[in-house]
């Protein structure tokens, strides 16, 4: 059995993990992955600064399922307001069907 | 007289000449020949590839490699000693940034917080480029106090910090106009956590832990064993990296004003001869010998490359990295070590004569 | 032109990725992608007995592709069963569209 | 406020990264996202070429979203054509809901 | 008699005072320093990373240095001597795991599975505490047999699927009141798999093949010229690890009862001392040398970090890895080599006196 | 007469009963050990992980101190020599090539194309193998020129070449027919961007640009404390990857026709022996070395493991890779280092005599 669900994802410098990281444990989301990702967007105009020859993925790609939309909504919207006027980074929702919806609803 | 002014200039030619010899040999040194040779693989679209868990394997050993030995002679005796060249140091990271921020960040075309972010960076160290002048230095017999390179962080950390705090006086001052929002909201800039992240960085992280280990416990068999033999290798791995990203950066760097440019490379010069002049008074005051010298005069010259860029990325997050990172790397960086370090080498030994 | 076809995709630990692409085989499917990923989740009472510092990717996120959804359901349930009572992992089911649903067929 | 837009993924072989980046350039994208991935299809029968032993990410998963569908279409259908028949590889689409949408349109 | 009594008083004393002396140094010997400066590092919360694919190989050319080494040596005139240590590292490896499960694992608030495992994690080897030992002797001057440190799989395997087989018989009791299907289903617990799984895993293979190529083949110019150099410095980084990953894993600890902590803190001394004990024997009987009965002890005081775990993991899956993966790594392995180096390494002095 | 020929006879037992003792000796060589180590643990299913970055720094560091060595011995004076032998390495990689095309290509249940991607793997060079036969040299005592060794990419780069080339007109014939729309389509085959791959690729970049820097810079104290003692260490590692991939690789070898198996295994000693051939003369004419005629021969044996397959794979894209590289990986390479190394060593005394 399965129940619909809202997934967030989030593509940003690597050097957001920590703060992006604490915004979504502070909207109450219920768990998060991330992993390693290179790519080009619009920021071609700015440099992340981060080394370039070794480290091919720069980037980190974050997503966030959550049983509410409204949380993945507030995510997105404050990570927006606080980085991505000085940093890059996109973000898109997804609908999906996820099992066992308690794993992906805050308790209490 | 006459016959005096020939001798005068007879020497400077010597001198001159010498230098440029110099500056030869320098070139055939491994440490610049990798940059050089980096670069070079760079422009030629070449696929080699340094893998990004090695670089930061090569980072630590030569950060802790320069913290061990450094610790390893620091001697309660030494303190004493230490305390002139400190005091210069951190004198020499504020004025390099202060420098940049009535100069560079002053200059049409250059935002304000772009030019303090670059001036902070030049301020700043690199830990390579003061392994490859050790290295120098070795090779050429000048002696230096096994001290000296742990005068880095006194340098790097206040130049970072007066920096972020420029940056921020200029941005609350413009604040109202432009409402950049985020930055003016924290009003009074807080020291602590800038210290604070600036020494959790990987880079002076393993320098500190390093010269603790050094100082407190015996490290010898082990430095000797590996960290000293593999230095000079790993520099040469680590230069190579150092020369691709320089390459891979100039197009950035050609996207910003051109005075990014001028600055990257007169900078380094007159930095590292600013550090010079305050070393040769440390060297008549306290005994700071030559070889402590230059390396103060190639930390001055130097900007950071490892530690400086995230930290000015997440403090001063509306300066624009393609700017300080692209000027320092594309141009301080390979400056520094090709031109700086021959230089001053060069003075010291005009200077101080035989060593 | 494209097909609908059911996307399964598994996030858990990097142990169980031996025994749960036999699951995916066995199950019929065509082809799976893995990708290294960390993150976070309701695990937080136990641990992986992983390295932690060393590893920052301590997960697999397995992306399964069929054209037949009771192939998908199948390996969810399958390995939700086996080992998301001690191990963490989470499943979820989206819908996409394929090209060349040949590749997502099984043969024969 | 989100708009939807089309999510083309590509999973196919290391080697192909530039060639497939710069079809993605040419159609008219205005980013896309790479991570390292592992995996099993059809091609079993040829192998990567690439080291097995060392490598457990030999493949790519390459992600672009666009505003238009047409400039998806035509990315899966260039790279499809142009390497598929020689080359392992998947292709398939997702509709998603994108934040600032301007990001995914190209200027001009 | 009441003078002899004196004189033994003083002895104690003394070798107390050697004792504590040898803790002091042994603090400064750079396996220890590195380790208590990971821990500093993760507790000032250091952004320092040594990368997993170095971490990686660092345990592999550890590993593989092992065994080359014991492979060298290991001569048909050395079986014969072998056989009882052998036989006593297997020995040691179960009495650890027996004396567990009547110990830890029937605390109040110790799960059974639980208990179980951490005894199997504490009866198993840790190939970097036994490296840090091999040096430590070294410097001392302590001969050992080169092939004592490939005792080590005789004591882990065993350790390890004797913990595997009594904790499917404590749930198999348990079974059909708590329906752990899962286990229960596979009634007999089929040995060879987990045999097989432990040697496939990257540790054991690593040692093998070395003793394998130390044995059948003429490694020599590649272990003196690369294996053994880098030893040392190889440890060091990897010690530097282990100590950021004890502090990062306190946290799982203080999450299960605290039996496991003061399980962790006392097991590896007694463990220690009893493989000393049998040792002893050994030396005795066959000649065993002196610093093989102090690498015994401390194969028996360590506790696997790197096979352990994932082994138990897979095959005690209801088995909480919070519980023995803390106690072994964040308590059992500092107290491991802090305390437990040293003192078998006292007690070998005070035991077989000028060795 | 009878006397004479009986002699011959017990020369020539000698001489085998010495090749087969050399061929032995040469199991238990480290490089030739760690091969079959790496080979053994695949067999055996276990999880040992030298992991990608790790590999990828190996081929750097072996490549780069192959180059610098050659680059540093290199003078005006060598150039002369170098010449015949220059010619000859690619006289044998495209005749190599050519040999390939008209036998393994033309086999039944061989596709042209395959068939011709595998001759040009055979033709081109591994930079391992060469490095194995390098130390195995240093062992033996029998000298070699220090440019030998750069001969490298005079071999490599005309073999894919050429079999780039002949690949696409065998498919250009057969174009219409099967329709390869693609290779079909740019008819004239540029030579330039497959050179200009070929040389961007990782490995030719580190051997080159070690050449360069050889040759232009001063490299020798970083050659020597570096380069050099690690050389033979990383060569045990990246052995026992290759020893593991060979297996992995030989599932497969099995799914393509057997002809491949059969060309892998005698390929490498007849294009030795070709090659071996050639060297001589070139030490009649030029007085190329015993030492260097043995490399000669082996580059000939070796098959490209790093750079030919992803060249090949891009420019021959409707080649199955599971033939090429199956073939190289799984029988090539191992018979070249096991058979042909030893082999034209003991020709190499048998012919050369004391040396
Ligand atoms: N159209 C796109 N499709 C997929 N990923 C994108 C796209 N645009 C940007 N990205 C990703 O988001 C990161 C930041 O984008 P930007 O802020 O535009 O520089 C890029 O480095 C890409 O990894
Ligand atoms: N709400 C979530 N959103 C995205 N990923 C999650 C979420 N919850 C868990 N995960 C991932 O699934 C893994 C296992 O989750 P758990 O079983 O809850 O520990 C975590 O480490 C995350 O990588
Ligand atoms: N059914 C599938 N589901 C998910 N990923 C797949 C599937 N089939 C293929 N792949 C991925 O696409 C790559 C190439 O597939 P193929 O062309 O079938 O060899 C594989 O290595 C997998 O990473
Ligand atoms: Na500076
Ligand atoms: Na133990
Ligand atoms: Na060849």
């Amino acid at each position: 059995m399965t129940t619909k669900a809202t997934r967030l994802v989030i593509v940003t410098e690597k050097i957001l993990h920590k703060e992006i990281t604490r915004i979504i444990d502070a909207a109450g989301a219920t768990g998060y992955t991330v992993t390693a990702a290179g790519g080009k967007g619009s920021r071609n105009v700015r440099s992340s600064g981060q080394p370039l020859v070794a480290d091919s993925y720069p980037n980190i790609k974050i997503e966030v399922i959550t049983a509410d939309p409204a949380v993945a909504k507030q995510i997105a919207d404050d990570v927006a307001a606080r980085y991505f006027d000085n940093f890059s980074g996109i973000t898109w929702l997804d609908e999906i069907e996820v099992h066992r919806l308690h794993k992906f609803q805050r308790q209490g | 007289m006459v016959d005096d002014l020939v001798t005068t200039r007879g020497d400077d030619v010597e001198a001159i000449l010498e230098f440029l010899t110099r500056l030869v040999a320098q070139f055939q040194s491994p440490a610049l020949a990798f940059l050089l040779g980096g670069m070079l693989l760079a422009a030629l679209g070449s696929r080699l590839e340094i893998p990004d868990a090695i670089y930061k394997f090569l980072v630590f050993m030569l950060l802790m490699r320069i913290g061990l030995k450094g610790g390893m002679q620091i001697s309660e005796a030494n303190l004493g000693e230490m305390l002139l060249p400190m005091l210069f140091a951190v004198l020499i990271g504020c004025s390099i940034v202060l420098l940049g921020r009535i100069t560079l960040a002053r200059l049409p075309g250059v935002r304000g917080e772009d030019g303090i972010a670059t001036a902070g960076l030049f301020g700043a160290v690199s830990g390579s480029t003061l392994a490859a002048a050790m290295v120098l230095l070795e090779v050429e017999g000048m002696e230096y106090e096994a001290w000296a390179p742990a005068l880095y962080p006194f340098m790097d950390i206040p130049a970072l910090i007066l920096a972020i705090v420029l940056a921020n006086l200029y941005l609350q001052r413009r604040a109202p106009a432009t409402g950049t929002r985020l930055l003016a909201e924290r009003q009074p800039v807080r020291l602590w956590p800038i210290v604070k992240d600036s020494l959790q960085g990987s880079a002076l992280s393993a320098l500190l832990l390093g010269l603790a280990l050094g100082l407190l416990t015996e490290p010898a068999s082990v430095y000797e064993d590996f960290y000293d033999p593999l230095f000079r290798g790993f520099l040469s791995v680590l230069m190579l990296v150092m020369g691709m990203e320089a390459y891979a950066r100039l197009e950035e760097l050609r996207r910003v004003a051109h005075w990014y440019a001028l600055y990257a490379a007169v900078g380094p010069l007159l930095h590292g001869l600013l550090a010079f002049a305050l070393g040769t008074i440390a060297h008549l005051v306290t005994g700071f010998s030559p070889g402590g010298v230059v390396l103060l005069a190639v930390m001055a010259a130097s900007s950071s490359d490892i530690s400086g860029p995230p930290t000015l990325r997440a403090a001063i997050p509306t300066a624009n990295p393609s700017a300080y990172v692209g000027a320092s790397t594309s141009v301080g960086t390979p400056v520094a070590i090709a031109i700086g370090i021959p230089l001053f080498l060069g003075l010291a030994e005009a200077v101080f004569g035989q060593f």
